[in-house]
């Protein structure tokens, strides 16, 4: 069992320096946080490391961060084998959205995938099935962003009151 | 005979204009309100697609043709079976050997496991160490292509 | 033509007979059609169950629209489900009633405010003829729900007065 | 002709039946000769089948050959039953080879 | 006129009716069905000339297991890309002259013929005699039919088997 | 074949097993409540309906907030300082007319957070339960007990003494400038006249 | 109009629908099935015809306290253990201390939640196989569970019960009898329940080598809860990441045998959630043993909820699996990011791995397995 | 009772004939459709219909008459008209059809034709033609699904019905059911047994338990009901069917359960005899305890329907295929056997 900051220590040893940090709030969780384009292979050695294990996909969040102008992903990760965890995280600028699919690696990033897209807008290189998952397919905008817009009218039916 | 038959035959008619008059009645009284969308077929809420009369699986005919073999056997049993306790031995002897002569086929259908609707074993997907839940063809299933073609 | 698609004008003792014995047919034997939307479901379904029991009323489920009297929209509709609703109403058999189950059908609910993918109140799409309140309601509730709709029905009439529109006119009109 | 005279004429004997099957044959005919399909040509034998055992029973009925012509007719519909099975498993065969029961479509793709 | 003489023609009216529906039907489920009319007219035929066990053989195999099959077949068969029912009527003009013909030449022969009728009373227990004849004069075919079922089973089986793997391979 | 009739007859063993259940409550005790006859009694506290003692709110708007759904709307009208409202049963003084509290029924959600922060315990959830609409604004409860006519007046006088109070307040602020202005214009003086006595002092 | 056509063979292939509205979908799912026969080729799920949208909700109410009641709707058949995950989040954020008498009374709240979600999700399960009566036995045993739930917090479904760090109020006096009464009488319907349906030949037909779900597929995927342990995985939040104050119990994992079939079948999820419920049994009988009776349930709840800056992410075991909440404050009083790691939809997510190549009857069944609560995948 | 009618008029009393079984019907569809609703009640520890004209919901079944007359009739744009009109028909028509060759008592019979119970087993072949036909009508998925699916199952199970009949009519050596009743009279078992079939040759009860679950099969009852089956098909091949045409199918399938545990009734526990001999026999009794021994059938066939899950579709016929048609079959020879030597 490793804590996140012994576990960045190893992937650093394995990558190299560029493209990490790690960091945390003021309470709750640490996380190291990856360059974009280099999610999956980060991904893939943290499944199959045999000090690593992680097997699992907890949960995959798309956050919108209006200040900054960007968009984030958070990998929550688990291992049932050496029962550890950590979290990863990718943060995107808004205009070009852009994060290589996981699902391949962890199949549970599917939905969850689609779901981020859904509701931030988040776009992912490679998913076999990017489409809308919660919403219907003809809706407009993206509602966990800040600044959404509820439309109107929905095919005829009025979402307001 | 033919009045036996003939009872039948009012059997029939009492049945059919039974539910004639339960229609009859029903009619006077039911609304009549169709529209578009409530003529429409049923389709658990969606809008249906495609013809609900495509292609079945051949199962159901291998069943069909079983059947119809093993039904027409037995029906030749039965003027046998009226008139066996007066043959006695000889109609067994007959019968065991028409019987006999089911079991064979009977045997070698169930041999060939024609009517065990053999299902395909379920698809289980498999993990492999370093590469991933290997699924075939999920790649093709999700894929973005229309799978509905407008017509 | 049917005798329900009628007005009659003169209500002779033949017709209110019969019009009372067909209210009491059609108020005894709701059966609605058997699909649950959220939480409301669940309590639906505790009310067909061994406690409350529907079937004391007859009221009993039936799968296909096409054999069902009476929906129970029970839970969230949201923008996605309010065109199913309405096509599923439409196949329904007429006569047939709806009974709009919770706060969510009733008026979108907890979620009538930022809710943007639920449909403030299953009436916009599809006419209700009885409002049950809860968030869920309990399964007396429903029943008591039913209850109103029984009553509903015994007043209705194929006698034309000369207020001349029945009540389940004046809800089509409403919505 | 001199049936036609008979007083009795609309009594029905061993001509009339025999004239239902003749009509039914000449449908079956019909059906066999005019259809591609190849379960319709099936269902025209079938007619055919079917009039020459309203012949057999009709003789067995107006005549001396007394139950053989019953007999003959349930072995007919025996063999016919079997007839069926078999040859509709061939259609289908043919079917799944060629995705066609169209005869002239078959005739074309041979093999 | 005897009922019987008003049911005959009723019969043969259903029978040959809806023979001609089953032969000039465009849909071949329709043509399945008119066919399913046929064949219980043949079976009240059949009742008029006091073959009540062979009626009720009718019905059973015929209504109840080879239309069946066939119905099976044509939804099996029903045309690849574009579902059709529909089945297409070729050579109308010599196959209506040739079976009418057959009417004619048939009907003739028919009635020509001086038929020698002797009247069998009403008949009351086929099922015996039949029973009796098939344990006595018609053994032989009874085993025969045996062996030709079970031929019928061997090769059905056969076929079907080719199709049930045909069917795997392609789903 | 053994091992076919041996699980034909488990089979038949566990059938006949499930009818046995079942034949036992079949002659058991039913637990059927039979509804519009026989009626639950609701345990303490049950949620089935909000209420609201307009006799003891006392205006506070704090359900209202506490409010995930906005269901509750209150209007306050401030009384006028002749007239006292009087004090609600746990002795906190009411300083408000309460021209509306309307809580719409159907909106609700019967989570009892509005419940806890009164301070009066005047909204409370009472097991009423059976009370189906057909017609749904019927489920908007007004719980204000004055007529409309009490209402314009009220909002009349508490227009007025706010008006009056307004300009009150105004004038005293204009006094209040002024003396403001005053100051400050003594404490200008001042300061230049120590300035100037400072000079001269350096002089 | 719309054909639906193969890509491989060029033969019309049967598309059927089921749901939204169909009695086996367990609520508005839509699968679209495409059949060969009866046999299914292809299965793809539809969801979001309950989409609620609860994230949208926890971001836009003003106060931590207000999200609490939006966590009961979405999955609505164990609202309390909702509620448990979320307060639990927000005491770990706070770092608060939580009364013992609270924490007991949760613990126990919990379990008799988690008995009546099983309850209801395999009397759910039999009625989709066409087993009506256990339904009906299973749900007047939860209608139990129900009336004691409604003593204590008023309410029959969504209770809105636990706070930050405390209680909503109270327990009535004869808590801790009623739940012991319970507690006896629900013990043999338990082996009822096995004889009526568990151990039937007929179900277990129709159960057992239906849904095979590998452990490393599972893993994969991120099963968790019943459905995990059914593949044979002793994983259980409970023990292996004990929160509340679980680690003080002594209870047992159970896992899927492979006992009738295959390990990881439909037989086995339905199994370990009837064992789940004894060993259930056994957590609020020792809960019940352990309560302290005095105690005030409401007087460590902050009036003001404001964290710091500041993420995290807490899971805990409900009914159907690992619930995580994954919050991330902004120090305001409203939270900035609130999503919830439903086991649901990670569940149905694997349907079409699992179900392919089976009857529709038991694409029937692989739902009804698998127990999902639509409130709770499309949120 | 035909005979004193025929003193008023003769085509009055061929008309109360051929009604009798017509009111039998409908008094047990109007009987056993509530029937069904209190046992499913009961043995579910609820109550069943209990508030529809007054005593234990006696009117139940009465007032979803009258409302499904009432209930508007849909015919989909899609479906094929005649034959979806056509159906319902056809069902009745050919269940009912089938209740000529009954002997409710030793006074009435439908129609005493010689080949009596061969007879039935044709006209209900029928029944599976009208479900196909429906089911192909509605042109929609789940009905077609349902029609194919019954037609199946209802060929499949019609071998080991066929086959259990022929055991019983090996047994008595006629195909009249009357005369196979008749047989059956007196107590000479083992001094106090009746004579019914069952008792009489001990193959003939693994007969009864085969021709018990083939009409279980047949009927469309559980755990055998797929073709109906809620929770896979909707309402199979009914789903499309609304109003009084459905009532049509739901009384054939009520009328069709009620025909073949009168067959059974009649085969294996000696029709209209009374379990007594002599004591309380006559036309009427004869009568009561005919339906007695029907409706138990009946009974018992409920009582499964709520205790047991379904099978599936291939293990149904799995079932039928490879144990109940052999089985049948072995039990056909041995009760041969049996016959011959004793």
């Amino acid at each position: 069992m490793m804590q996140p900051e012994e576990i960045f220590e190893y992937v650093k040893e394995e990558f190299g320096e560029e493209g990490f940090s790690f960091s945390s709030g003021d309470i709750g969780d640490s996380w190291i946080q990856v360059e974009a384009g280099m999610i999956k292979t980060v991904s893939k050695f943290l499944r199959d490391d045999p000090k690593m294990r992680f097997n699992t996909l907890m949960c995959l969040s798309g956050v919108h961060y209006p200040k900054e102008e960007e968009l984030g992903v958070t990998y929550n990760l688990h291992s049932t084998e050496l029962k550890q965890t950590v979290a990863l995280k990718v943060r995107v600028p808004i205009e070009n959205p852009n994060v290589p699919s996981i699902e391949a690696i962890w199949k549970t990033a599917d939905w969850h995938e689609r779901e981020a897209y859904d509701m931030v807008g988040l776009i992912f290189e490679d998913h076999p099935n990017h489409k809308r998952i919660l919403l219907p397919d003809d809706w407009e905008g993206h509602p966990l962003r800040k600044d959404y817009v509820q439309q109107d009218f929905y095919r005829g039916i009025t979402t307001g009151a | 005979m033919l009045t036996d038959f003939g009872y039948i035959l009012l059997f029939i008619v009492t049945g059919a204009i039974f539910v004639g008059v339960a229609l009859f009645v029903a009619k006077l009284v039911r609304p009549d309100r169709p529209n578009e969308t409530k003529l429409m077929t049923y389709e658990c809420g969606e809008i249906p697609f495609g013809d609900a009369r495509v292609q079945f699986n051949n199962r159901f005919y291998i069943i069909g043709l079983m059947f119809l073999i093993f039904e027409v056997e037995i029906l030749l049993l039965f003027p046998w079976a009226v008139v066996f306790k007066e043959i006695g031995w000889f109609a067994f002897a007959a019968m065991f050997v028409f019987v006999f002569l089911i079991f064979i086929g009977f045997i070698y259908e169930l041999g060939k496991g024609q009517l065990k609707w053999d299902i395909p074993k379920p698809r289980i997907p498999r993990y492999i160490e370093g590469v991933g839940v290997v699924d075939d063809d999920y790649k093709e299933e999700n894929s973005n292509e229309p799978v509905l073609q407008v017509k | 033509m049917g005798m329900l698609d009628k007005k009659y004008h003169d209500s002779n003792i033949i017709i209110v007979g019969l019009e009372s014995a067909l209210n009491w047919a059609r108020k005894n034997s709701l059966w609605y059609e058997q699909f649950g939307l959220a939480c409301c479901a669940i309590e639906m379904m505790a009310t067909a169950a061994s406690r409350y029991d529907f079937d004391r009323f007859g009221i009993i489920p039936r799968s296909s629209p096409r054999q069902a009297d009476v929906m129970i929209v029970a839970g969230t509709v949201t923008m996605k489900m309010a065109s199913r609703i309405l096509r599923l109403y439409e196949q329904m058999s007429e006569p047939r009633y709806v009974i709009s189950m919770g706060s969510c059908s009733n008026c979108g609910g907890p979620y009538w405010e930022h809710g943007y993918h639920v449909l403030k109140g299953v009436d916009k799409v599809v006419p209700v003829d009885v409002y049950v309140p809860g968030c869920p309601p309990r399964p007396e509730a429903l029943l008591e729900g039913f209850l109103k709709l029984q009553e509903k029905i015994t007043g209705e009439t194929i006698i034309e007065k000369s207020e001349n529109v029945s009540k389940k006119e004046q809800t089509n009109d409403a919505t | 002709m001199e049936i036609l005279m008979n007083s009795a004429i609309l009594e029905p004997g061993l001509t009339h039946f025999l004239v239902v099957s003749a009509l039914l044959f000449s449908l079956g005919i019909m059906a066999v000769l005019s259809r591609r399909n190849v379960i319709m040509v099936l269902m025209g034998v079938e007619l055919i089948l079917n009039s020459a055992n309203i012949n057999l029973i009709a003789f067995s009925r107006f005549t001396e050959l007394s139950l053989d012509g019953q007999m003959i007719g349930l072995f007919v519909i025996i063999i016919a039953a079997a007839e069926a099975a078999v040859a509709l498993a061939i259609v289908l065969n043919v079917y799944n080879r060629f995705k066609t029961i169209n005869l002239d479509e078959i005739n074309l793709l041979k093999g | 006129m005897e009922l019987t003489t008003i049911l005959f023609y009723l019969f043969a009216l259903v029978t040959l009716g809806s023979a001609v529906i089953m032969v000039f039907s465009k849909n071949i489920v329709h043509s399945a069905f008119a066919l399913m009319f046929t064949l219980m007219g043949v079976a009240a035929l059949y009742v008029l000339l006091y073959a009540d066990f062979l009626a009720a053989t009718q019905l059973l195999v015929y209504v109840g297991g080879i239309l069946i099959l066939i119905l099976f077949g044509v939804m099996l068969t029903s045309q690849g890309y574009t579902l059709n029912f529909r089945t297409i009527t070729v050579n109308l003009v010599p196959a209506s002259l040739i079976s009418v013909a057959a009417a004619v030449l048939l009907i003739f022969a028919f009635l020509s013929t001086d038929w020698t009728i002797s009247e069998v009373a009403e008949r009351t227990d086929t099922v015996y005699d039949l029973g009796m004849l098939l344990m006595g004069d018609y053994i032989l075919p009874f085993i025969a039919v045996g062996v030709l079922l079970l031929i019928a089973i061997i090769g059905a089986i056969l076929m079907s088997t080719r199709l049930s793997a045909e069917n795997n391979g392609a789903s | 074949m053994l091992n076919a009739v041996k699980q034909s007859w488990l089979t038949f063993r566990s059938i006949f097993t499930g009818m046995g259940v079942t034949i036992r409550h079949f002659f058991g005790p039913t637990v059927t409540l039979q509804y519009p006859d026989e009626k639950m009694e609701l345990p303490k506290g049950a949620r089935a309906r909000l209420y609201v003692n307009i006799d003891d709110c006392i205006g506070c708007n704090l359900c209202a907030r506490a409010c995930p759904v906005n269901c509750i709307d209150i209007e306050t009208v401030a009384s006028t300082q002749d007239v006292d409202l009087g004090k609600t049963s746990t002795g906190n003084p009411k300083r408000f007319w309460l021209t509306r509290f309307d809580i719409d029924m159907a909106k609700c959600m019967y989570c009892d957070l509005c419940v806890h922060p009164c301070p009066t315990n005047c909204i409370y959830m009472v097991s009423e339960y059976e009370y189906s609409e057909y017609d749904r604004s019927n489920l908007v409860y007004h719980f204000s007990n004055l007529e409309p006519e009490m209402v314009a007046e009220v909002k009349d006088k508490a227009e007025k003494e706010a008006e009056q109070k307004k300009r009150e307040r105004e004038e005293m602020m204009r006094k209040k400038a002024e003396e403001k202005a005053q100051k400050e214009l003594e404490a200008k003086k001042k300061a230049e006249e120590e300035s100037n006595d400072k000079e001269k002092g350096e002089e | 109009m719309l054909e639906v056509i193969s890509k491989e063979t060029g033969n019309k292939e049967m598309v059927i629908n089921m749901g939204p509205q169909h009695p086996s979908t367990h609520g508005v799912l839509r699968l679209e099935l495409v059949l060969d026969g009866e046999i299914i080729t292809k299965v793809r799920p539809n969801i979001g015809y309950l989409h609620r949208c609860f994230e949208k909700y926890a971001e836009q109410m003003d106060d931590y306290a207000k999200v609490i009641p939006y966590t009961d709707r979405m999955d609505y058949v164990s609202a309390i253990n909702q509620e448990h995950g979320y307060v639990i989040a927000l005491e770990r954020m706070l770092e608060l201390e939580v009364p013992e008498r609270v924490e007991y009374i949760r613990v126990i709240m919990a379990e008799m939640q988690r008995i009546a979600s099983h309850l209801l999700g395999i009397g759910a399960f039999g009625l989709d196989l066409g087993a009506f009566s256990p339904f009906l036995y299973l749900f007047t045993e939860r209608e139990k569970i129900l009336d004691i739930f409604e003593r204590v917090t008023g309410a029959r479904l969504l209770y809105n019960y636990f706070a930050v760090a405390g209680l909503m109020r109270d327990v009535h006096p004869e808590f801790k009898t009623d739940t012991a009464e319970f507690v006896k009488t629900f013990r043999p319907k338990i082996k009822e329940l096995n004889d009526l349906l568990s151990y039937n030949k007929i179900f277990i037909k129709r159960t057992a080598n239906i849904g095979v779900l590998p452990e490393k597929v599972a893993l994969n995927y991120a099963a968790s809860g019943p459905v995990l342990r059914g593949s044979g995985v002793e994983w259980d939040l409970r023990k292996n990441d004990p929160y509340s104050i679980y680690d003080k119990f002594d209870f047992e994992i159970p896992v899927g045998t492979g006992e009738v079939g295959t390990l990881g079948d439909c037989w086995d999820r339905y199994m370990v959630r009837v064992k789940e419920m004894e060993q259930s049994l056994r957590i609020i009988e020792q809960a019940l043993d352990g309560m302290p009776d005095e105690g005030d349930v409401m007087e460590a709840i902050p009036k003001r909820i404001r964290p710091k800056e500041g993420e995290i992410y807490v899971r805990t075991e409900t009914p159907r699996g690992e619930l995580g909440y994954y919050i991330i404050s902004d120090k305001s009083a409203s939270p900035f990011r609130v999503k919830a790691r439903a086991p649901s939809f990670v569940h149905l997510s694997m349907l079409p791995a699992i179900s392919k190549g089976s009857l529709i009857a038991d694409m029937v069944a692989i739902v009804g397995s698998i127990d999902i609560v639509l409130g709770e995948v499309d949120r | 009772m035909t005979e004193y009618v025929s003193h008023i008029h003769p085509v009055a009393a061929i008309l109360v004939h051929a009604a009798i079984p017509l009111t039998i019907i409908l008094v047990y569809a109007l009987v056993a459709i509530w029937g069904e609703r209190k046992i499913a009640g009961f043995i579910q520890d609820r109550l069943g219909p209990m508030r529809v004209g007054g005593w234990h919901g006696w009117a139940q079944s009465i007032a979803d008459l009258l409302k499904l007359i009432q209930k508007e009739d849909i015919i989909p744009t899609d479906a094929s008209r005649f034959l979806f009109k056509f159906a319902p028909f056809m069902m009745f028509a050919a269940s009912y059809a089938a209740f000529a060759v009954i002997p409710f008592s030793s006074a009435y019979v439908g129609s005493m034709v010689n080949i009596g119970v061969f007879y039935l087993l044709a006209v209900t072949s029928l029944l599976t033609l009208s479900i196909i036909m429906a089911g192909w009508a509605s042109n929609n998925k789940w009905s077609l699904l349902g029609g194919m699916r019954s037609a199946a199952q209802m060929v499949s199970y019609e071998v080991p019905t066929i086959a259990s009949v022929l055991t019983v009519v090996l047994v008595a050596g006629s195909l009249n059911l009357m005369t196979v009743t008749e047989m059956q009279s007196g107590n000479d078992i083992l001094g106090f047994l009746p004579n019914w079939f069952i008792f009489q040759n001990p193959f003939l009860i693994v007969a009864f338990i085969i021709f018990f679950i083939s009409i279980l099969a047949e009927s469309h009852r559980v755990p055998f009901d797929l073709p109906e089956s809620e929770s896979e098909l909707v309402a199979g091949y009914q789903t499309e069917y609304s109003g009084m045409r459905w009532a049509m199918f739901m009384l054939a399938e009520y009328a069709d359960m009620l025909l073949l545990s009168l067959l059974g009734a009649t085969l294996f526990f000696g029709g209209w005899n009374s379990p007594f001999g002599d004591f309380m026999a006559g036309p009427l009794w004869g009568f009561f305890w005919f339906m007695l021994k029907g409706l138990s059938l009946v009974i018992v066939m409920m009582w499964i329907r709520w205790t047991l899950p379904r099978y599936r579709v291939d293990q149904l016929m799995h079932i039928c295929w490879s144990i109940l048609i052999p089985l049948s079959f072995v039990n056909l020879v041995l009760t041969a056997l049996w016959e011959v030597i004793f």
